[in-house]
């Protein structure tokens, strides 16, 4: 049995950092850019010869362009995950979104071509929501069912427009690619998205009902909340966000295939999961998922530019993961 | 304080500290039984008895401190350890595997069947069968059970945890019964009620735990009570003052609430009654008399069979919790689990109504919710040192905060499934108070409570459920325990026709 | 027996579809006969491994979302190390590190404290990098008996060998374990980890071999993927979400401590005849991919609507 | 007429040249006047999937079986046993090394080849190059780092600075070029399997001066060779219609015309935009209103008898 418990200073950080779990992961990500950056001297800083002259963002901006729609389907997990759900559909609602949007441009012109897309990804939700919510099956099944469904349907959707041709809309391109003093213009979409999944969390009577829902339901049933209607919007609302992702995506790479935003589904869980959202309900950070959606940039971007065998650098990518969350949890002291 | 002798005790720990992050749960607790004694553990909620049960136990590791058994320093480092020294607990939470059956629960723990099933059946539940699975047993019957499992393991120490506080008054006197005579057999017991009651008939000597500390140690005579209170609270407090006035005037207008011949599955016959605007209408029901199905109805969690519930003279029916408290009727269930967000903080437990209504998903109102809040926590004097998650209070606090969520959102109609359930003697006058207030300002309020003592000090009437039925009407003024254990029963009252 | 049915409804029911598919699919496909269940049987094997894995560790109260990761490691290092040590010591040193695998995803869930899908998925990675370590491109080379062991019948032809080696395999390994005191446990921890843990379970020890037992079933799996193919494939196959989802049509609840293994097996050999009937009846490719979804949706959903009241949801 | 039942296996799902394959297969079977059946197993899985699929395809009772296999060696015993209820089976795109079976595929290995040796000549026989492959482990990547491999033996000057697998991932193809664009480091040229226009894209976008591109024949990067300024580059083709040509040759045998050899390889053909003729190959064989992941080149000739519309119509004889 240990000494009489007394107040330290280091006691004190411990519970600083404990209240505050986002500082540990963003000293993380700082590790891993100065690690990066040892590894290939001059890539990150911002001021040297070299790739657009003195001044250059380069990086930085490529690291933030390809973290956007990431932390995007992060906060479909986060969600989500807040009711101890979570949303398996959300990397084919954002392929399906980015697939008809730009196949349906040259057919019906570029604001029916998005409404559509978008109308397609909320429908995705709706059954979700209704299969989650109204019929109470466990969401995993739901949205792994839902998310083989439309990929099925985008398969054959995908026939009739084989010669149609494609066109991505001029400002998704702007977005996707373009760069305002350095920065992609993504942030303009991402800036007032994340405030706004920020303000819906934490200062919204929705974003209370989520947590509440994820903590105790029998609860919040007693407390008056008619937990399917909240289900619903909730899954609505994930697939209209993977769709908007997908669309930035699709400005982003510019070519719209049938698998385009798949490989984002299992970083998107493990961004929201490394941030420190709980699977089990009642616990999450939209903040922490951002974080953890760039820490998963920088970890693909170092083991890209690492030269070892492929089965090494697949490895590593699980091995950092790992660390991340232990350390987080030993930091928090919470699971 | 009364020095008392202890020959040779069993158990004898001292200096027990621990702490949860910032909160002290226990500085300096110490704590000796012997064989054969009855000790019970008084503090007001939040005093740490759990934390000392479960450092005791193994269940929790303490910061600091030292325990022996017999005289020799003991390994509590699990529970299989603790198990092993012949520390047997029954935790105030049940502990009994949800998903398996009795008989499995009993080999997981490595019980033999025999001892168990005599001394269940002994406590009062005869129909219990193995291969019944626990989550489809009722509270009472598992706090039973869990007891039973502990006598059969050969205890040496028996530590009970606010067992009878969800327990119906004919299992409390079993219980009382069969742990007297444990203790005769042997075995050293340590108690932990906050029904004084209880501990006047059981124990030997107290052990008082205030704020983490045990201030005293005395052994329990007639009388003792309010010197046992003064200690725990550090203030002296009138035991059996009647709360406020009676205020109601029955007949004079129409009721709040008319309860029509309302039958439900499986329990509930055909029970009527009329709840008045401005007073406090106890329940009194031994356990599984229906009174369960009629609080289920009347908050909207089921619908009846048959029967009409009337509101102001108006016929309604809820389909959801949501139309009850649309109504204004408010529910504080029995098990604060079922009404608690454990790991969201107190605000939020309380505030949540605030947010149910689809029309308020949108941007909260701080302000108007702190002020309520506020309001709510300051009426019952929450405990906030732990406030960041609700888990983290102790189960008196716990229970408060299932109050404070419908004084902070305004009731017209409050319906309490015994709210006093594990709340210490301070607490209950403030809840006592609590709803006579709301009654003065026009409430109306249906009391069920376990523990008979209470209506007369809260209620102005009280109906008895047995079977299902109504069988009597009682004046808060002649419910004397003796007269409602009697209608309980349903046995019929002298002289008097219900 | 009545109560051995109430408790084993959902069981007998999948049961119950699973022959109605198997005669569907006799009458749309005629001359579908004893080499149609034994390639059924043959197509089941991987998939009924990697849900008996997957099930046994929900139970506990877990997910592990390392399984195909896991048999490919298997598959790789079986199909690397038979040529040279034989089939026999080849099985038992598959079988040896599967279970050291899963004792590893177990030791680390329990060590860190870090959630098991975390964990998991993180590993997921490791065990994949592993495989391509081992072997970077398909190859290597199973030993021809057991490649025969599961083809064909045995006993009466249409008792197809892939079959009794399932519910050999299942078993004998789960059987027993499912009686002792760490079935209860594995049972107890995944029910109520805490009510477990002050009722004596040593919950962080029962993890481990919950966790362990699922790499011993990953070991088969991946065995069975060498018995299939003949050579060891270092690329994950597409057994994590089926198994997910097999498991949970199967009746065992997310979240632990309700369901068995056997309603999970049917539950693969039912999705598995659903394709075999979509491909006899020719049904477009796309289309089977939609009806798939739609299956797997529609049947958990009706078993939400009917046990909605037993308060299994 | 006979009245011929074919299955076709395929085990990559979602992806533009695999869709390609299996529209050409379609296009192929509707045209042949002995086909009334076509029954096709296309989804994503590994070899022991593929397995299943040809087993229930047997089962189904097809006449002849055209797959594109997951892996040379797994899939023999359902192969075997096709060959020994005497059915057709025609590996297209990859070999595969059970007897009687017969092969009609791309040459991967000669693809990678012509191509790296093209970027190399280009190179003027030394520099830095990027080399970004496809998915570790399955065996079109391995054949055709064989091919790369060889050619790079024959540049002793050549030197690869940074190898990397796009898992033939779009995205994934774009993020790679744009870190490695950020470090800084040298190089001359690019060589990649398949995921090409992004990486032209990734260029163009973040203002980098374009360095030799060889890639496939893929629609989109086809347009770039002639469309973007100052781009030098190679596309190698590698027609997804081989599959349209497999059902060809699947008929022929059934018809009693099988080849002497059980092994086709069609070669692939290398279009450069850095000459006028080269220019005006390309020109020529350009789709605009091609979806940008298939290859341009939509028939194989001397095999495949559909038009322009009936591949696009993806339409096969049952459906
Ligand atoms: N896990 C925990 N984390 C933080 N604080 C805790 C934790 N467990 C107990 N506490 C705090 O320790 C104090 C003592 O709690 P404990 O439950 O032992 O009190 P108690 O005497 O049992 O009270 P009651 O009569 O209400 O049951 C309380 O303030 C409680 O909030
Ligand atoms: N496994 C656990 N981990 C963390 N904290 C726990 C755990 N189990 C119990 N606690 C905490 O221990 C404290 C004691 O809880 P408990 O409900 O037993 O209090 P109590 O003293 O019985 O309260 P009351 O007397 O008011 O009923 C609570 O704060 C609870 O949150
Ligand atoms: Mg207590
Ligand atoms: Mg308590």
């Amino acid at each position: 049995m240990k000494d009489t418990p007394t107040v330290q200073a280091s006691v004190r950080l411990g519970r600083y950092l404990r209240d505050n779990p986002v500082i540990p992961l963003i000293a993380f990500l700082l590790l891993l850019i100065v690690a990066l950056e040892i590894m290939k001297p001059g890539m990150i800083m911002p001021i040297r010869v070299g790739r657009n002259g003195i001044f250059s963002t380069f990086w930085i901006g490529n690291l933030i362009k390809f973290a956007i729609p990431l932390a995007m389907l992060a906060a479909c997990q986060v969600l989500t995950m807040l009711t101890s759900g979570i949303d398996l559909s959300a990397g084919v609602v954002a392929t399906v979104a980015a697939f008809v949007c730009a196949t349906a441009s040259p057919l019906v012109g570029v604001g029916p071509s998005i409404l559509i897309a978008l109308s397609a990804g909320a429908l995705v939700g709706l059954v979700n929501g209704i299969g989650s919510g109204i019929i109470r099956v466990h969401p995993l099944i739901m949205t792994l069912g839902t998310g083989l469904i439309a990929t099925g349907c985008l398969q054959v959707y995908q026939r009739f427009v084989i010669s149609t041709g494609t066109e991505i809309p001029g400002f998704l391109l702007w977005l996707g690619t373009g760069r305002t003093l350095g920065m992609p213009n993504g942030l303009f979409l991402f800036i007032p998205f994340a405030i706004g999944i920020l303000g819906l969390m934490r200062y919204s009577g929705f974003g209370r009902l989520l947590f509440a829902l994820g903590s105790n339901e029998h609860a919040a049933r007693l407390s008056g909340v008619r937990s399917w209607q909240v289900l619903v919007a909730l899954y609505v609302l994930s697939s209209i966000i993977a769709s908007l992702a997908g669309l930035l995506y699709l400005g982003m790479i510019r070519t719209p295939s049938l698998s385009l935003a798949n490989p984002l589904l299992l970083p998107s869980v493990a961004a929201a999961v490394i941030g420190g959202t709980s699977i089990f309900g009642g616990r999450g950070s939209f903040g922490g998922a951002i974080v953890g959606a760039l820490i998963l940039r920088v970890i693909d971007t170092l083991l890209t530019l690492l030269q070892m065998p492929q089965g090494a650098r697949i490895m590593i990518f699980g091995l950092i993961i790992l660390a991340v969350t232990a350390m987080y949890v030993r930091i928090t002291g919470q699971r | 304080m009364t020095n008392v002798q202890h020959s040779n005790p069993i158990l004898d720990a001292a200096s027990i500290a621990k702490s949860f992050g910032p909160v002290r749960a226990l500085t300096d607790a110490r704590l000796r039984v012997s064989a054969g004694e009855i000790v019970a553990l008084l503090g007001a909620n939040g005093a740490g008895k759990s934390t000392f049960v479960k450092i005791l136990t193994g269940a929790l590791s303490p910061d600091y401190g030292r325990v022996l058994i017999r005289g020799k320093p003991a390994n509590v480092g699990s529970p299989a350890k603790a198990r092993a020294s012949g520390l047997i607990p029954v935790y105030q939470e049940p502990s009994l595997i949800p998903d398996l059956s009795v008989f499995e629960n009993l080999r997981l723990s490595g019980t033999s069947v025999e001892p168990f099933l005599e001394f269940v059946t002994k406590l009062g539940i005869e129909d219990i069968r193995l291969e019944d699975e626990i989550t489809s047993l009722p509270l009472a019957t598992l706090r039973i059970l869990d007891l039973g499992r502990a006598l059969a393991s050969n205890p040496q120490v028996l530590l009970l945890d606010e067992l009878t506080a969800a327990l119906p008054t004919d299992l409390v006197e079993n219980v009382l019964k069969v742990v007297r005579e444990q203790a005769d057999a042997g075995c050293g017991v340590i108690y932990i009620s906050h029904r004084f009651s209880e501990i006047s008939l059981l124990c030997d000597r107290a052990s008082v735990l205030r704020d983490g500390q045990t201030v005293g140690e005395l052994v329990i005579k007639p009388g003792v009570e309010e010197h046992v209170v003064e200690l725990m609270l550090g203030a002296k407090i009138d035991l059996y003052q009647r709360e406020g006035l009676s205020s109601a005037l029955p007949n004079s207008s129409t009721p709040r609430l008319s309860i029509k011949s309302l039958s439900a599955e499986p329990k509930l016959e055909d029970v009527s009654f009329n709840l008045y605007s401005g007073e406090v209408l106890g329940v009194v029901a031994l356990e599984g008399q229906g009174q369960d199905e009629l609080f289920e109805i009347l908050s909207g969690f089921r619908r009846q069979t048959s029967g009409a519930i009337e509101l102001n003279g108006n016929l309604v029916s809820f389909a959801h919790p949501a139309d009850a408290i649309a109504k204004g009727l408010m529910f504080v269930p029995g098990d604060r689990a079922d009404a608690l967000l454990a790991e969201r903080s107190v605000h939020e437990n309380i505030a949540l109504p605030f947010s149910a209504a689809g029309s308020s998903w949108g941007p909260l109102k701080r302000r108007f919710e702190n002020e309520r809040v506020k309001h709510a926590i300051e009426k019952l004097q929450i405990d906030t040192r732990a406030q960041g998650e609700v888990r983290r209070l102790s189960g008196g606090n716990q229970q408060k905060v299932t109050i404070a969520r419908w004084l902070a959102k305004g009731v017209e109609t409050l319906l309490l499934l015994d709210p006093t359930r594990g709340i210490d003697v301070r607490t209950k006058r403030q809840i006592y108070r609590l709803v006579r207030e709301l009654a003065t300002q026009g409430a109306a309020v249906l009391f069920y409570t376990s523990e008979l003592g209470e209506i007369p000090l809260a209620c102005d009437r009280t109906i008895v459920i047995f079977n299902g039925r109504v069988v009597d009407i009682i004046d808060a003024k002649d419910a004397t325990e003796q007269v409602l254990m009697r209608a309980a029963y349903g046995l019929e009252r002298q002289g008097t026709e219900a | 027996m009545s109560e051995l049915v109430r408790k084993n409804t959902w069981t007998l029911g999948l049961l119950a579809l699973f022959l109605v598919l198997l005669a569907f699919t006799k009458t749309i496909q005629t001359n579908f006969g004893v080499s149609g269940l034994e390639s059924l049987a043959r197509a089941a094997l991987p998939f009924a491994f990697a849900t008996a894995g997957m099930a046994v560790v929900v139970i506990v109260g877990g997910i592990d979302l390392s399984v195909a990761s896991i048999m490919a490691v298997c598959s790789v290092i079986a199909a690397v190390s038979m040529p040279v040590v034989g089939g026999v010591a080849g099985i038992l040193i598959v079988l040896t590190l599967g279970t050291v695998m899963g004792a590893i995803n177990g030791g680390v869930i329990v060590a860190t404290k870090v959630p098991d899908i975390v964990v998991t998925l993180a590993m997921l990675f490791v065990w994949e990098g592993v495989a391509l370590l081992i072997l970077e491109t398909p190859g290597g080379q199973a030993s021809d008996w057991l490649q025969a062991s599961i083809q064909g019948s045995i006993f009466i032809p249409g008792l197809p060998k892939a079959l009794l080696v399932i519910a050999i395999v299942v078993s004998v390994v789960w059987l027993p374990i499912r009686r002792s005191q760490l079935g209860l446990s594995i049972y107890a921890t995944g029910s109520h980890e805490i009510a477990a843990f002050r009722s004596g379970v040593s919950v962080g020890v029962t993890r481990i071999w919950a966790y362990s037992i699922c790499g011993l079933f990953c070991g088969f799996g991946g065995l069975s993927l060498v018995s299939l193919t003949g050579i060891g494939e270092p690329v994950p196959g597409p057994y994590l979400l089926a198994s997910v989802a097999a498991v949970v049509l199967g009746g065992v609840v997310l979240g632990g401590g309700r369901g068995g293994l056997l309603g999970p097996i049917i539950a693969v050999f039912v999705l598995r005849i659903i394709r075999t009937i979509l491909t006899l009846a020719g049904v477009d490719p796309n289309i089977t991919t939609i009806i798939e979804g739609t299956v797997m949706v529609s049947v958990v959903m009706l078993a939400a609507i009917f046990t909605y009241r037993g308060g299994r949801a | 007429a006979a009245d011929y039942k074919i299955g076709v296996s395929n085990t990559v799902q979602g992806n533009g040249w695999r869709e390609q394959m299996i529209c050409a297969m379609r296009a192929q079977a509707l045209v042949e006047p002995d086909v009334s059946g076509l029954i096709v197993s296309h989804r994503n899985t590994d070899s022991a999937g593929q397995l299943e699929d040809l087993n229930n395809l047997i089962a189904a009772g097809v006449d002849a079986i055209v797959l594109n296999p997951s892996n040379p060696d797994a899939l023999n015993s359902a192969i075997d046993n096709a060959i020994s209820k005497g059915i057709v089976v025609v590996a297209v795109d990859a070999g595969v090394t059970a007897k009687g079976a017969y092969i009609l595929s791309n040459n991967q290995e000669k693809y990678a080849y012509l191509g790296a040796k093209w970027l190399f000549e280009k190179l003027g026989g030394s520099g830095d190059v990027v080399y970004m492959r496809g998915i570790a482990g399955v065996s079109a990547d391995t054949d055709r780092d064989n091919g790369f491999k060889r050619a790079l033996a024959e540049f002793s000057g050549i030197n690869v600075v940074h190898e990397v697998f796009t898992g033939w991932q779009q995205d994934q193809g774009k993020q790679q070029i744009f870190d490695f664009l950020a470090t800084g480091i040298h190089f001359d040229g690019v060589w990649t399997s398949g995921i090409d226009n992004v990486i032209v894209d990734a260029f163009v976008e973040s203002g980098a001066p374009l360095v030799p591109i060889v890639g496939a024949d893929n629609a989109g990067f086809v347009q770039y060779l002639t469309a973007v300024d100052g781009l030098e580059g190679a596309a190698v083709t590698n027609p997804g219609s081989v599959g349209g040509a497999g059902i060809a040759l699947a008929v022929d045998i059934l018809n009693g015309n099988a080849p002497t050899e059980t092994t086709v390889l069609v070669d692939p053909v290398l279009w450069e935009n850095t000459t006028a003729d080269g220019r005006a190959v390309i020109e020529a064989a350009q789709n605009p209103n091609l979806d940008p992941e298939w290859p341009v080149s939509v028939t194989v000739p001397g095999w495949t008898d559909y038009s322009m519309d009936q591949i696009i119509a993806c339409k096969g004889p049952s459906s």
